[in-house]
């Protein structure tokens, strides 16, 4: 452990941060709606440094053949190299995997999507949702960001034109996806080890001195749909609960911003 | 409430344990939890190579899980996939605590697992068989790690989910822990569930690993003809 | 001649140029020229590793370019393509003659090119970004480059091809060039043309540029706060 | 040459080997039938220390073009390095791709199966036969071990229910594959050089000494049907001539374990 | 700049360089006509020591969706490592996808293939035209003589018999492709920096000292189907207008030859 | 028994040889076998890089065997193929033992052989080409490696199959082997033989293979000018 580690977690101790914050804090955080025109939706969110924008594009395909009248969803994530020194370039490595399937349950596991809605004609044709990530700038925190912005993006976004043959991007109908839940990941940081403290909405500085991290995803209704522990140290079952309320308690907040 | 399998809502399936399956590896494990059965063996401690990739303070941990093709019903095509490279990072992750990685500096331990059978809990199979192969190779560890994935079916906690119980179970949460101090080294959840849901699945589950443990414990006594 | 957004054959589309948009990046810039968005960001001079790969009398510029899967009407499919992977050689070429590369032997100076969002001239767009990226990252520089796609329609020279002028167009002409002494760094065509249209076409890109180099000058006063 | 490599040319000069067995011997063979249930036929083989498992799994696909009124065959190796820490994560490297295209060849070209009777409608739907190897712990003969596994899990393989339009893998049928012959792979491995000596089935340590090496694939009438030489060493037509008595002889016994 | 390097400028200052040749001079040039009997059409060009051959195969496949009625064509340049110490293994790098491309470009944007008439079923079946290129000597001057070898090849192909089912490529048919024009590629390069001194078909020697290149791609009828700068040396719309001048000229005693 | 190209059981194909022709290679050969075009180029001895691959005691071969797209009716995407690389290995090894590799510790020697006609029997028609290719390079060689494909069709062994051939025969059986000591050092066969037809397709190709060394030896005398 080096200093700037100790000293964190004597401010921890505490009750505070670096920048001054509460453990249970988020720094300011804004979503602008539809930066992106090209998009059927998108999302930019700020969280402090961090910026991330989502894009929704759709397209028709075929379904799997277990689901024959459901639409699918594809959500990608590139750790760009553009948004950090840490990151390379290079075909997705097992981060951007995990973020990009952190998001990804958060919304196909809760049922956010109604997916047979996305159904055209069963066997044959179903809407494929695509949800592409954009890190602009990494200052932490990238799970929550980006599956804030995926779920505002979602809930932006509309149709394209579609004449039964092919898609035209080019001319948007106002009709928008069916949604039915508005999902929000909230991941919760643990810092030290024993004492160990958590806190919420790391920055880059803090995230590289955590231990461990508890993603929980809740819903409109208070429900819990996701959990997702990273990294390595072990949280007792006390954590789990506290991290819990904590995501109860963020989450209703940042639903309220989308 | 009654089980497919007749099972009681509490228990675990039929669980099979067998340390030293694999004569070249430096420690094995087989393990069978009904239909689902996995495979692992370790490597190591030995060089991490290439030499910048090693930490001077601690071992390093690196674990690979895989299907193999005939595995499942439809076939999985061989190579690693977005869900396998999720899950070898969690496992990694959900043993690394129990290792007494600091007494081996410049090591890399290899974990390889491979799921030979898949009928739900694959990754917790994969787990519990990895502690053992862990073991098995005569790795420091301050405790074994235990696996196991339950849910919730109507109104009840339903532990070690098997067969079709993964699409009638309101979530699916796999957990893993040290028993000894029941800290838990893997959390994952899919599904809708009220938070306190969530702590009556935990605890049904850690109850569980110690079942599960106290069957690790035994493969290895016999093992080492204890 | 009309065109479809109101311009001027010899008008460039609107342009908002904004240093310093990304905070980890030495340096960075926005451009958006008419709805195509380019994002540029800089890290280095930094050590070149491996170090066979180093120069030893003189820095290496590399540029990616690529666009977001969401940045088109169709998505883009992740991952370098023939097409990004010609254009980052030519972006590369475009922006090398004006830096001073000599004075950072050993060096990498990596340039990143997103292109968010796609309308006509992303790879102008795109040099246009990076070249007060670099300026921003407080690269010596002997000049910046400003880069802008004309053609022909009909019998006029057009500046600066939009949307449907790409398809309209007799020839699709990128042009990046020094300002100061008109030295072009980055001349591509494809189309139809006689060779005297080609020296019309340049001369008006030549023009164009000076009006970016503006721009980009002025971003740079507002991000020094001169 | 080092001193052990040198110590098995002399004791094979006795016509003894480190573990004693004859030149001719093979170790101690067991084949278990059908232990993955999962698969639509499956074998485990043990060569001693040498253990191996074949899946067989059906699907339906397209035909080639080229031969639109059959089915097709892949057969694939995976070096696992659970198996021998010689092995490497990776895609198969050429050892790998040699082992699956020997024993693919050992089937496909053996008219092992009536490709013909894996037709379902010519040019359009056909049952493909996957070969999977999963070598469990590399001691040697892997070429034998898994051939001999794939022909076993082939004749111990039943179809699918498929209803014209979905196979059904939970559902099995009793229904063989339209087998026509047990081709078996035997490789005779040469050690030394001048003089050389022939041997079949080695260990890891005797593979790693061997300068050579013969597979010679055997049908129930007595015939040859593929032959692969591995490893730079030479042969002479003479030890071709030996390599083929001893894989006769060798073949039948091996066949009558499955 | 090195002292070989020096000399060539020296020389290029007289007007002249290391064979001789006058700055404005090709290498002896000469096309063979159809030298693969299994490719629809093929040619090998030789530009002194410098050998490439392309090779044009036809096969039928869907057309894109913008562009339902219009074959398709598929330009592809591998940098054999048979041809130069400089090349290795592995994918197409930066180089290889540069040469592609600008030989592509040079024929898909000049509408030398009149691509309706490649279309068999709108929106259903089109002719694919694939080039491809393999180097046999690499010594300068690839982008020329491949673009070269793919137009004379592209004018000497038929097609193959296709009864509206299968491509039967053994037999060929008289048919020619739907040429429309002969697009020719002149690279004019540059050595030295100030003064910078042009030259074209550059031996590997001359093209290792020259700081830039520009390829112009010309017509029958004089027009410019194509530029390309490469290298990182700029150019001056004098040079540029000088470079258009002698690739007209060049272009077409290269255009006779096919 | 006639053959359809008109030739004898037990008779090559026209063969053409020519030695020298890529000007870059060390050492470069043609061989056309009927309408079957194999070129070869050797590189080497170089230094192996990177130098953990290097041998102390010997130098090494690297065979490379790939069709060129063009090279048949279907065409052949480019890039390795399970086929392609399994042929590499088996010429390497084909090659390998006539190649004095223990002067030349810690080099590489590199073989590349393109296919630029496919018509039967291009992995025989590469190896003899790369076998010319070799002792154009001056490499010192204790014989040159011949090599023709044979096989039964009806009650006749035939020599160097060729067109329909490859489908009428009961077995296609590859060989190749060093003529003056006649030692087998690439055999391969697939179909259906019995044991004894074995030893007649090998004898037949054994003496093919004379001619054929016979052949390489003038078109190296050619080049040599001797």
């Amino acid at each position: 452990m080096n200093l700037q580690e100790e000293y964190m977690i004597g401010l921890a101790a505490k009750g505070t941060r670096l920048d001054k914050r509460g453990l249970a804090d988020f720094r300011p955080v804004t979503i602008e709606k539809n930066p992106i025109s090209k998009a059927e939706g998108s999302a930019r969110v700020r969280m402090g440094n961090t910026e991330v924008i989502a894009g929704v594009k759709l397209d028709v395909g075929t379904p799997f053949p277990d689901k024959p009248d459901e639409g699918t969803l594809i959500v990608s994530a590139e750790l760009s190299p553009i948004a950090s020194p840490d990151f390379e370039l290079g075909p997705p490595r097992e981060n951007a995997i995990e973020l990009s399937r952190v998001v990804d349950r958060g919304i196909r596991e809760s049922g956010a999507i109604d997916a047979k809605k996305l159904c055209i004609t069963p066997k044959e044709k179903v809407w494929t949702v695509f949800i592409d990530l954009q890190i602009l700038n990494h200052d932490g925190n990238l799970i929550d960001a980006c599956s804030l912005a995926s779920i505002a993006a979602l809930s932006y976004a509309v149709f394209p034109a579609y004449d039964g043959t092919r898609v035209d991007w080019f001319t948007k109908t106002t009709e928008k996806l069916p949604m039915t839940a508005t999902p929000i990941a909230v991941t919760v940081h643990k810092i030290g080890r024993q004492p160990a403290y958590l806190l919420v909405d790391p920055t880059r500085e803090e995230e590289d001195a955590a231990t461990a991290r508890l993603t929980v995803s809740t819903m409109d209704d208070g429900h819990v749909a996701a959990l997702q522990k990273g990294e390595a140290e072990p949280f007792t079952l006390e954590e789990v609960e506290q991290a819990i309320q904590w995501s109860l308690a963020k989450g209703k907040e940042l639903r309220a911003l989308i | 409430m009654k089980r497919d399998d007749g099972r009681k809502v509490d228990e675990i399936r039929p669980m099979e344990i067998v340390a030293g399956v694999i004569k070249n590896a430096d420690g094995s494990a087989m393990v069978r939890m009904g239909r689902t059965v996995a495979v692992a063996g370790v490597y190591g401690p030995r060089e991490y190579l290439p030499k910048h990739k090693q930490r001077s303070d601690r071992g390093v941990l690196r674990c690979v899980y895989q299907m193999v093709p005939f595995s499942t019903d439809e076939r999985v095509r061989p190579g690693p996939s977005r869900r396998s490279t999720e899950i070898s990072l969690v496992t990694t992750h959900a043993l690394q605590p129990a290792i007494f990685l600091e007494e081996f500096p410049k090591t890399v331990i290899d974990v390889f697992i491979n799921i030979i059978q898949a009928d739900a809990g694959t990754r917790t199979a994969g787990i519990n068989a990895a502690s053992v192969a862990l073991a098995d190779a005569g790795i420091p560890m301050r405790d074994l790690v235990a696996s196991v994935a339950s849910g919730k079916i109507g109104d009840h906690y339903v532990l070690d989910l098997a067969g079709k119980e993964e699409e009638a179970t309101a979530a699916d949460m796999p957990i893993a822990c040290m028993p000894r101090t029941k800290k838990i080294t893997l959390l994952q959840m899919d599904g809708d569930l009220p938070p306190q849901d969530i702590k009556g699945i935990i605890q049904l589950s850690l109850q569980g690993c110690e079942k599960i443990y106290a069957l690790q414990v035994e493969a290895l006594r016999k093992r080492w003809k204890l």
